[in-house]
């Protein structure tokens, strides 16, 4: 099979090099705490809680995208789909803790789990209060809520923590208001491509034409299960009847929705979805407050697309409305 | 014949060609069932350990050593795994220039429990564990080096008829038979190193 | 050949779906005048210079993304890649324009010519003065810069535009601007891969692997030629080479970047080049004045990439930063 | 037997119909020097026309008709260049419900000069003129459909030997030779349709 067709240098240095072009093309909103720890230039501040967020490469604008003030204060950059080892987790905390301790949130990957975990008994040597929320968005993952992995939900949970954090809430109210916003937050996705490694360029699975794999995760591991590729409205409303099961708002409630692009599936279709799950809401009585439609959430290459819906109450509208200004997204 | 730190020098750098040279299957095998970079971490991984562990005086220092460079470049699950697995093998090579090939076996079982203990992992969930395990059982029980390298490899095939309960392939269910494993596989490729260098 | 993995319904309704979404997803910001013609919620006003923007779908968020304050008025929504008919231009300049006439600005493509001609014809015949300002922005396409396509530079030359007609000027000094920001715009885009039309899920060429198209255009057209598919960096190279050679502009000048995905190249991706892109312009002995890394001008799920250098005067800087609000484009 | 207002309507049916049966060859064609829609264009911007043809009095009505359909339906290059020519195609036809047979390929003439008015594009630069110019100098000399027909052929297969100047193919050069002009082909079709519903 010939490699796959990438514009990158070495597949090594993909990560290091892209950190480069970030660090060089965003001079006013980030910099480099310490290797693979990137930190928000303006956000970080005495007494307010510091938000470190993090992961595998490969998702951007997931993560390193959402740091800036009125979202997470820092960043530790993984290898491609790995998770960061704890020592960046630790530089970026320590290099914005405003005293006022530190949340860590990242999705629920058995690595993240193992090297953040790592990081909070090493923040606490530190005498850093440090405290975990694991985003668990995904519910094709897993019927069990806690076991789900974090996907493009993440987008929303994380402004909700970022806000609270940059409203200088208490660290017990900012985990609080964390947990929250991820137990709120239904995501599931398709996949209608394989994607690649920059060290391997080759396919990490195989996907016959005419088919797609349901239920798929932001690192081309395989999805629930695979079945014939059906028309944008179908795939939606099998997405949307399982996100709104899961969700039971009450009609009248009010919802914020995120249609993202694993990678390749361009805004055209990003829209067409869109059409027909606000459709699908308005049916099912419930208000979009706000949406986001675009590349968020990603897997390189990949095609496909997820749904996200955030069940709103008025604290978590407040918070996805509350002012952020990153590198890769803004609101207000 | 003792194991010297310059043999466990070669031993890393053995570990780091094997690596390397097993890198594209390995990620291949987790392409299967996982993200497709199994073979990525560990090659990395291997890699700066290989690097780490030079000029070091006792192999205490140089498991340790090996233990921080493999975490620092990988990252990921293997990352914090080998990590702990390799502490694990510091300590029971203690602050020493060499240690006796007899007491070798002990390594094996250090760096068994030492995953075990980060990984919170039972054997039979379908993770490196269901190699170490077995291979680990089989020093404690006073096994030769050709008897923990065939458990271990008994047990990483035994991951195909396995379902994951655990790590990314949980997700897959059913769909997660017939794979084996890829942290166990390259499980027992690496026990395959220790046993040639050791043995 | 298998079709390509598309998430749509019917390949022939692709736009109007995708407009639905559009403006379900931006009720604050985007209207529809009439079909397919979409229009500011605000920013139109009197005596303001209406500019209204268009061309083929298949771009997004090129053109109707760049809709909003401070930007565009109106857009015309062509089917993928073709032009718009006279008649959504018509439609969106009488429902925007404010007595002080309107800007017709597309890329300069023998449709759009033909098109917005006619458009403009029409709306004299309305008593609606009308001037059009074609882009060609694409230094690959023709020695001739009088022949040259417009490509991803459209976003900085609308929005200095834009950002003209916003600051309430009169039609020739926003015509002048126009001019002057589409002269000092260059760009040059590779394709890594084909795209496919919705209707016949078919890529519109061969690519073997390990071959890239140089000098590519938004639309699948060949690029001027084919070679192998090199490092980032010496394509970069190759690039940034015939751009400051057309350029020439002296050191210690200011320029706007933008490295813009064709598609499915992923912001990794893009961030590796910025990285090379902003090396060079060092070496040029130029300052980056702003920059814009994404896909901003597409061509559905083609993989390449574009890399634009606008050559900066104190003019141009100002129109640039100055604020738009847009459904899928903010500044300041 | 004179081209009457129901003829007029199966010649915009069959050449919607044969748009739409050449829509991908088109598409393809028009892949391999530009940008792949060019059957597209054709196969929408008929059959709107063949839609709007129907149910009126005279023949100008249904070309004006054709014109305006093709056109809002399309726009594209295809679109003003074929609202062009069907607009002048309406004028030659004339206000009435039927013509006289022997003047139609004047219609050919027309249209090709409506054509050659909005594309300002001359002969021999690669475009569907290269097929329209021949049919109208066929034409305008009395030559019967089968003639009209065969030099519109020749005219479209003409270009592939041909560098394009003006549209899309323009910016490859020497690559676009070798390759049909997707218009040039497309109107030869045309052409047919008209000959066999006129001749
Ligand atoms: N909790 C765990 N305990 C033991 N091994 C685990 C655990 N979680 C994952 N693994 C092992 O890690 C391997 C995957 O490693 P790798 O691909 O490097 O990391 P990641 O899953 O982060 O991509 C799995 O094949 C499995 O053997
Ligand atoms: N100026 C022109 N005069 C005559 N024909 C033209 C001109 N420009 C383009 N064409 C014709 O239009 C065809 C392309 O039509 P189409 O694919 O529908 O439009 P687009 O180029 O907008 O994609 C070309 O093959 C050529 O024959
Ligand atoms: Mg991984
Ligand atoms: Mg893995
Ligand atoms: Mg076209
Ligand atoms: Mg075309």
């Amino acid at each position: 099979m010939a490699p796959t067709q990438k514009l990158i240098n070495d597949g090594n240095h993909t990560v290091d090099e892209m950190l480069a072009g970030v660090l060089a093309a965003h001079p006013n909103h980030l910099a480099l705490a310490a290797p693979r720890a990137v930190i928000a230039k303006s956000g970080p501040r005495p007494g307010k809680v510091a938000l470190i967020i993090g992961g595998g490469s490969g998702h951007e604008p997931t993560f390193l995208g959402f740091v800036g003030k009125g979202l997470a204060d820092g960043c530790a950059v993984g290898n491609v789909f790995a998770s960061p080892p704890p020592q960046p987790v630790v530089d970026a905390a320590l290099a914005t803790h405003g005293g006022a301790g530190v949340l860590l949130m990242y999705g629920n990957y058995a690595g993240d789990v193992m090297n953040f975990d790592m990081a909070a008994e090493l923040l606490q040597m530190d005498n850093v209060e440090a405290r975990t929320v694991l985003t668990t968005d995904d519910i094709a993952s897993s019927p069990n809520p806690a076991k789900r992995r974090g996907v493009a939900g993440n987008v929303f949970i994380f402004k909700a923590a970022g806000a609270a954090a940059d409203l200088m809430l208490p660290l017990d109210e900012v985990e609080r208001i964390a947990r929250h916003a991820n137990a709120r937050t239904y995501t599931m996705g398709v996949a209608l491509s394989a994607c690649s490694l920059p060290q391997t360029r080759r396919l990490n699975f195989d996907l016959p034409a005419g088919e797609m794999e349901i239920g798929m995760g932001i690192h081309g591991e395989p999805g629930i299960r695979r079945g014939p590729l059906k028309p944008a409205d179908a795939v939606v409303d099998e997405m949307m009847d399982a996100i709104l099961a899961e969700m039971a708002a009450p009609a009248g409630a009010s919802v914020a929705v995120l249609v993202n692009s694993l990678g390749s599936t361009p805004l055209m279709e990003l829209y067409i979805l869109y059409a027909r799950v606000a459709e699908r809401l308005k049916l099912a009585g419930l208000g979009i407050h706000s949406s986001l439609v675009g590349p968020y959430c990603t897997s390189m290459e990949m095609a496909g697309a997820s749904i996200t819906v955030m069940h709103l109450d008025d604290e978590l509208a407040k918070m996805l409305d509350h002012p952020c200004d990153c590198a890769m997204f803004r609101v207000g | 014949m003792d194991f010297t730190t310059q043999n466990c020098t070669d031993l890393f750098a053995a570990l780091a060609a094997r690596m390397a040279a097993e890198r594209d299957a390995l990620c291949a095998l987790d392409g299967l069932i996982g993200d497709a970079d199994h073979g990525i971490a560990m090659a990395q991984g291997m890699s700066a350990a290989a690097l780490a562990v030079e000029n070091l005086a006792t192999l205490q220092d140089q498991f340790n050593a090996a233990a921080k460079a493999f975490l620092n470049a990988v990252g990921a699950s293997s990352g914090p795994l080998y990590a702990t697995a390799l502490m694990r093998a510091a300590k029971a090579a203690g602050p020493r220039a060499a240690m006796p090939r007899a007491e070798t076996p002990s390594l094996i079982t250090a760096m068994a429990e030492g995953i075990a203990h980060r990984g919170k992992a039972a054997p039979g969930q379908k993770t490196m564990i269901d190699a170490w395990h077995p291979a680990s059982e089989a020093a404690k029980s006073g096994a030769s080096w050709p008897e923990i390298l065939q458990a271990a490899q008994t047990g990483a095939d035994a991951t195909a008829q396995m379902q994951a309960s655990l790590g990314r392939a949980a997700t897959l269910g059913a769909r997660s038979l017939g794979h084996k494993d890829p942290g166990a596989v390259s499980a027992s490729m690496i026990i395959a190193e220790f046993a040639r260098a050791l043995g």
